[in-house]
């Protein structure tokens, strides 16, 4: 029977002991952390991807809390995060459109690259690159030993039959972790709702780059989409043409006047052409003003109409007529 | 004399001949967690050397200040998790209060401790081979500097293994076992050796 | 049904050996024969029930700070109970574990379930899932223990199957064996899986 | 104030609970531990003395670590001795129990308890083994390679030379003990 009693008053006193030594402790060692930033903290995705900037989400979060950091530039965590972060901050959440990566080149697979020799280095692309700067005629093409797969956490490139990189938009988060593994810097990251894109970064003149490129998709610096494009979004960098993502409306007519078809337009020939519902249409011509091609006419006031030839499918009228009386079919 | 010879027979013993990893099979979940990368590795070491030595200690004195005279040795197990849980947790505490950037480099693996194995391992080897004082903890702080030498052989290892051409099925973990079980035959040629 | 959903997750899909790579320090040391295995498992699985069932009903009335700490308290004397049963019943089983039954408390796949599954769920569900993990990893130690002892002594629960002919692989009964049969194993488990 | 009361009131009901469960049963299974453990030793005693009755400890030697039991047959006489002997092997502690005749002859030995490399060193559990000791006097305490006639087993020479080395460490101070039981034998 004394075993018992014994049993119950040492484990006990123990018990007690570590009880108060830790109830103590933690009073005593209060770490004033910013309930905020636990709270913000645990919103994150926690992959420490590091597309914000910051080394962690531990540190974004502190960095949100304490010197006001920006609260949408968690790529992987999305408006979700954000609209989350917003509440316990205060703010108004500033949505910002998600980006995707895209691969500006066109070759890198089994048949469509030219080769000056057989690879069989280290399998990543930064060593390839290192040996006489890269097995492939093109020196600014993709050396595809896959580093951006390696690089992705999120699964999001996958190669396909022919051995081509391909981003799924889903899966992809924008976090930027495959822009930095490529040595090239062939992978830019670009807001969804932006479809067309020039896939060549050859600045090699014309006919070199023509030649030197396997899929013969090489961009040979003539600038006829400069001039045709509506916004001027696109602008040479040194015999290369490159698109500025906040201008461009994605219309495709740049894709159309390519004579290397180096610009590839998925939804080329899908674009709906823009109709003015005369019903709904009070003639205050911001569809006039607003359309890059002057497709619409029309005098204020009076019902608007769109010239079908004129117009390109970029659906800006559509979006900025305030009693929606535009439709696209 | 006698009594460094004494400290050296553990050291040997508790790094190469029975070592608590390879040999006893003690602490083998963080083993296999945490040896992805090297810095993180000799982090957790660290901790794990700091928490074996404390652990020793303070069990030993339990075990023969509170245990042993009322004859409650049933209740060693129980004593013991409660100390190592309760120490691991104020060591947290403590870290975090007083060296923040030591917290960072060394916080996440703190809690990852206290259900590691091989703590809680020395901790009744130390009684069932009926060291003193002074030889627990010497023997807590080498079984932590071979987890430790052991963990960092492992995550140098395994960081190479992540540019090897290795079947996706064996990927991660499998690999790490079958690395384990390379270096397990390698410690086998110790065991022979004896003080 | 959904609990009986509960019950078969544990074996194969969430298997905690093979699958989530958890407890592994018993599941390699005890496996070298497969009465060991059973031995090791039942005790496991009895106090991953009831752990799980006391800590369900008990996980609102303690404080956070304390949660670990308590919790473990929980565990240590279920394992404390079977320590004294096996040691009072089955005394060569126990021999032969050993260092291990205590162990149990540390495990990883106990401490894991009651901290990510027993404060979370009613009594009921915990108890299936206990119940379930444990049987699971009983599963995966008969499974290892089998192939080790048959390759390692040509015999299967003490009964010699090889012919005498047979000269057994030693190695599968020591250290490295472990690691070598185990990594094999989960590498056919991501086989399977990735099929 | 009554946040630390709550911590530690919460932890002390929580372990006063679990130790009061655990002391109760450890009042059922202790006994029976013991038992088991004295029966143990009893039958290994019995083992190497198979016509002996009863042992009855007759002292302690190297330094209280080896304890010496004298067999006696059912009318008490002196059939022999027999002790536990326990030396650090290959990779674990090695304990045989050891039979003596009352002329100091072995009679039989018992491997106990051992965790040598299995296959090689834990061979020495095997009858055949264990049966190369009896009728052994102290000299010929040696094993082969050391230009004794003990062959050692496969590949096990460090648990042979072990075994046969526990046993030369008992005898050599088993004098003193036997002393009193001599004398004892002749005041009888």
């Amino acid at each position: 029977m004394t075993i018992i009693i014994y049993s119950i008053i040492i484990l006990g006193s123990l018990g007690l002991i570590y009880g108060l030594g830790l109830a103590i402790a933690s009073r005593k060692f209060q770490v004033e952390v910013d309930p905020k930033i636990e709270k913000i903290n645990e919103i994150l995705p926690g992959a420490n991807c590091g597309a914000c900037g910051h080394p962690g989400c531990f540190a974004y979060a502190e960095a949100i809390a304490t010197q006001g950091e920006e609260i949408n530039k968690c790529a992987p965590g999305g408006e979700k995060a954000c609209k989350a972060i917003a509440d316990i901050m205060g703010l108004k959440a500033t949505t910002r459109e998600r980006n995707i990566a895209v691969i500006h080149c066109q070759s890198g697979g089994k048949d469509n690259t030219l080769l000056r020799y057989k690879y069989e280095g280290i399998s990543t692309c930064k060593a390839a690159v290192l040996v006489t700067n890269g097995p492939n005629m093109c020196d600014f093409g993709c050396v595809f030993q896959n580093d951006c797969i390696a690089a992705c956490n999120f699964d999001a490139i996958h190669l396909n039959e022919n051995g081509m990189r391909i981003i799924d938009p889903d899966k992809c988060t924008g976090c930027g972790a495959c822009v930095i593994a490529c040595p090239r810097n062939l992978i830019e990251l670009v807001p969804i709702s932006k479809k067309v894109h020039i896939l060549c970064s050859t600045h090699d003149k014309g006919a070199v780059a023509k030649r030197k490129c396997g899929n013969h998709t090489a961009c040979i610096g003539c600038g006829l989409c400069v001039k045709k494009c509506p916004v001027d979004a696109i602008e040479m960098q040194d015999g290369l043409a490159v698109i500025n993502y906040t201008k461009c409306i994605s219309c495709g007519q740049c894709a159309l006047v390519c004579p290397t078809k180096a610009i590839v337009d998925p939804l080329a020939g899908k674009r709906k052409k823009a109709v003015i519902l005369s019903d709904k249409c009070i003639g205050c011509t911001i569809c006039a003003k607003k359309c890059p091609v002057d497709a619409i006419s029309g005098e204020p006031k009076k019902v608007h109409k769109v010239d079908s030839e004129k117009c390109i499918g970029c659906e800006i009228c559509f979006e900025v007529c305030p009693k929606n009386a535009i439709e696209m079919n | 004399m006698e009594f460094i010879g004494k400290i050296f027979a553990l050291a040997i013993a508790a790094i190469f001949v029975q070592n608590f990893v390879l040999m006893r099979f003690l602490g083998l979940c963080p083993y296999i967690g945490v040896s992805k990368k090297l810095d993180s590795a000799l982090g957790m070491g660290m901790a794990v050397i700091f928490v074996m030595t404390m652990a020793s200690t303070f069990t030993w004195l339990i075990q023969n200040f509170f245990l042993v005279p009322w004859k409650l040795e049933f209740l060693q197990t129980i004593a013991f998790i409660l100390t190592i849980a309760s120490l691991v947790q104020l060591v947290e505490m403590i870290i975090q209060k007083t060296a923040p950037s030591l917290y960072k480099a060394l916080g996440v693996f703190l809690p990852l401790i206290t259900t590691n194995c091989a703590v809680l391992g020395v901790a009744i080897l130390n009684i069932n081979d009926q060291l003193n004082f002074i030889e627990a903890i010497f023997n807590g702080f080498f079984a932590g500097i071979g987890f430790t030498l052991v963990l960092l052989l492992m995550a140098g290892i395994r960081e190479r293994l992540e540019k090897a051409e290795i079947p996706a099925c064996m990927k991660g973990t499998p690999i790490a076992m079958i690395v384990a079980g390379c270096m397990a035959l390698a410690f086998l040629g110790f065991s022979g050796l004896k003080i | 049904m959904r609990l009986f959903q509960e019950f078969t997750k544990g074996f194969v899909k969430e298997n905690p050996v093979f699958v989530m790579a958890l407890g592994l320090c018993p599941t390699l040391a005890v496996t070298s024969s497969v009465e060991n295995a059973i031995g090791m498992g039942m005790a496991a699985t009895f106090v991953l029930a009831f752990s799980n069932s006391i800590i369900s009903l008990i996980k609102n009335l303690i404080p956070s700070k304390i949660r670990i700490p308590a919790y473990i308290v929980v565990i240590a004397s279920f394992v404390t109970i079977v320590d004294m049963v096996m040691n009072a019943y089955f005394p060569e089983i126990h021999k032969n574990l050993g260092l291990f039954i205590p162990l149990i408390v540390v495990n990883c796949i106990i401490l894991g379930r009651a901290e990510a599954f027993a404060s979370k769920n009613n009594l009921l569900r915990s108890v299936i899932d206990g119940l379930g993990m444990g049987l699971g990893f009983t599963l995966a130690l008969i499974v290892i223990g089998s192939i080790r002892e048959i390759l390692g002594a040509g015999q299967l629960l003490g009964y010699n199957i090889l012919p005498a002919t047979y000269k057994p692989v030693l190695v599968a009964i020591l250290a490295p064996g472990a690691f070598l049969v185990m990594g094999i194993l989960m590498g056919l488990m991501n086989l399977k899986k990735n099929k | 104030m009554k946040y630390y009361l709550k911590l530690g009131f919460v932890l002390l009901i929580i372990t006063v609970i679990a130790s009061g469960i655990l002391a109760f049963i450890n009042s059922f299974t202790e006994p029976i531990i013991k038992f088991n453990e004295q029966k143990q030793k009893e039958e290994a005693r019995r083992e190497v003395h198979p016509e002996a009755a009863s042992f009855d400890s007759i002292g302690t030697i190297n330094n209280e670590t080896i304890t010496v039991y004298a067999a006696r047959a059912e009318n008490d006489s002196l059939i022999g001795y027999t002790f536990l002997a326990v030396k650090y092997g290959y990779s674990s502690d090695v304990k045989t129990m050891v039979g003596l005749r009352s002329d100091l002859s072995i009679n039989k030995i018992k491997i106990i308890s051992q965790a040598e490399t299995p296959g090689l060193g834990a061979n020495c559990t095997k009858p055949e083994f264990q049966e190369k000791f009896s009728n052994l006097k102290y000299d010929n305490l040696l094993v082969d390679k050391d230009g004794g006639n003990i062959t050692s087993i496969t590949g096990a020479t460090i648990t042979t030379r072990t075994i046969t080395n526990s046993i030369k460490e008992a005898f050599d101070n088993l004098d003193p003990v036997l002393k009193n039981t001599k004398t004892e034998e002749v005041t009888e």
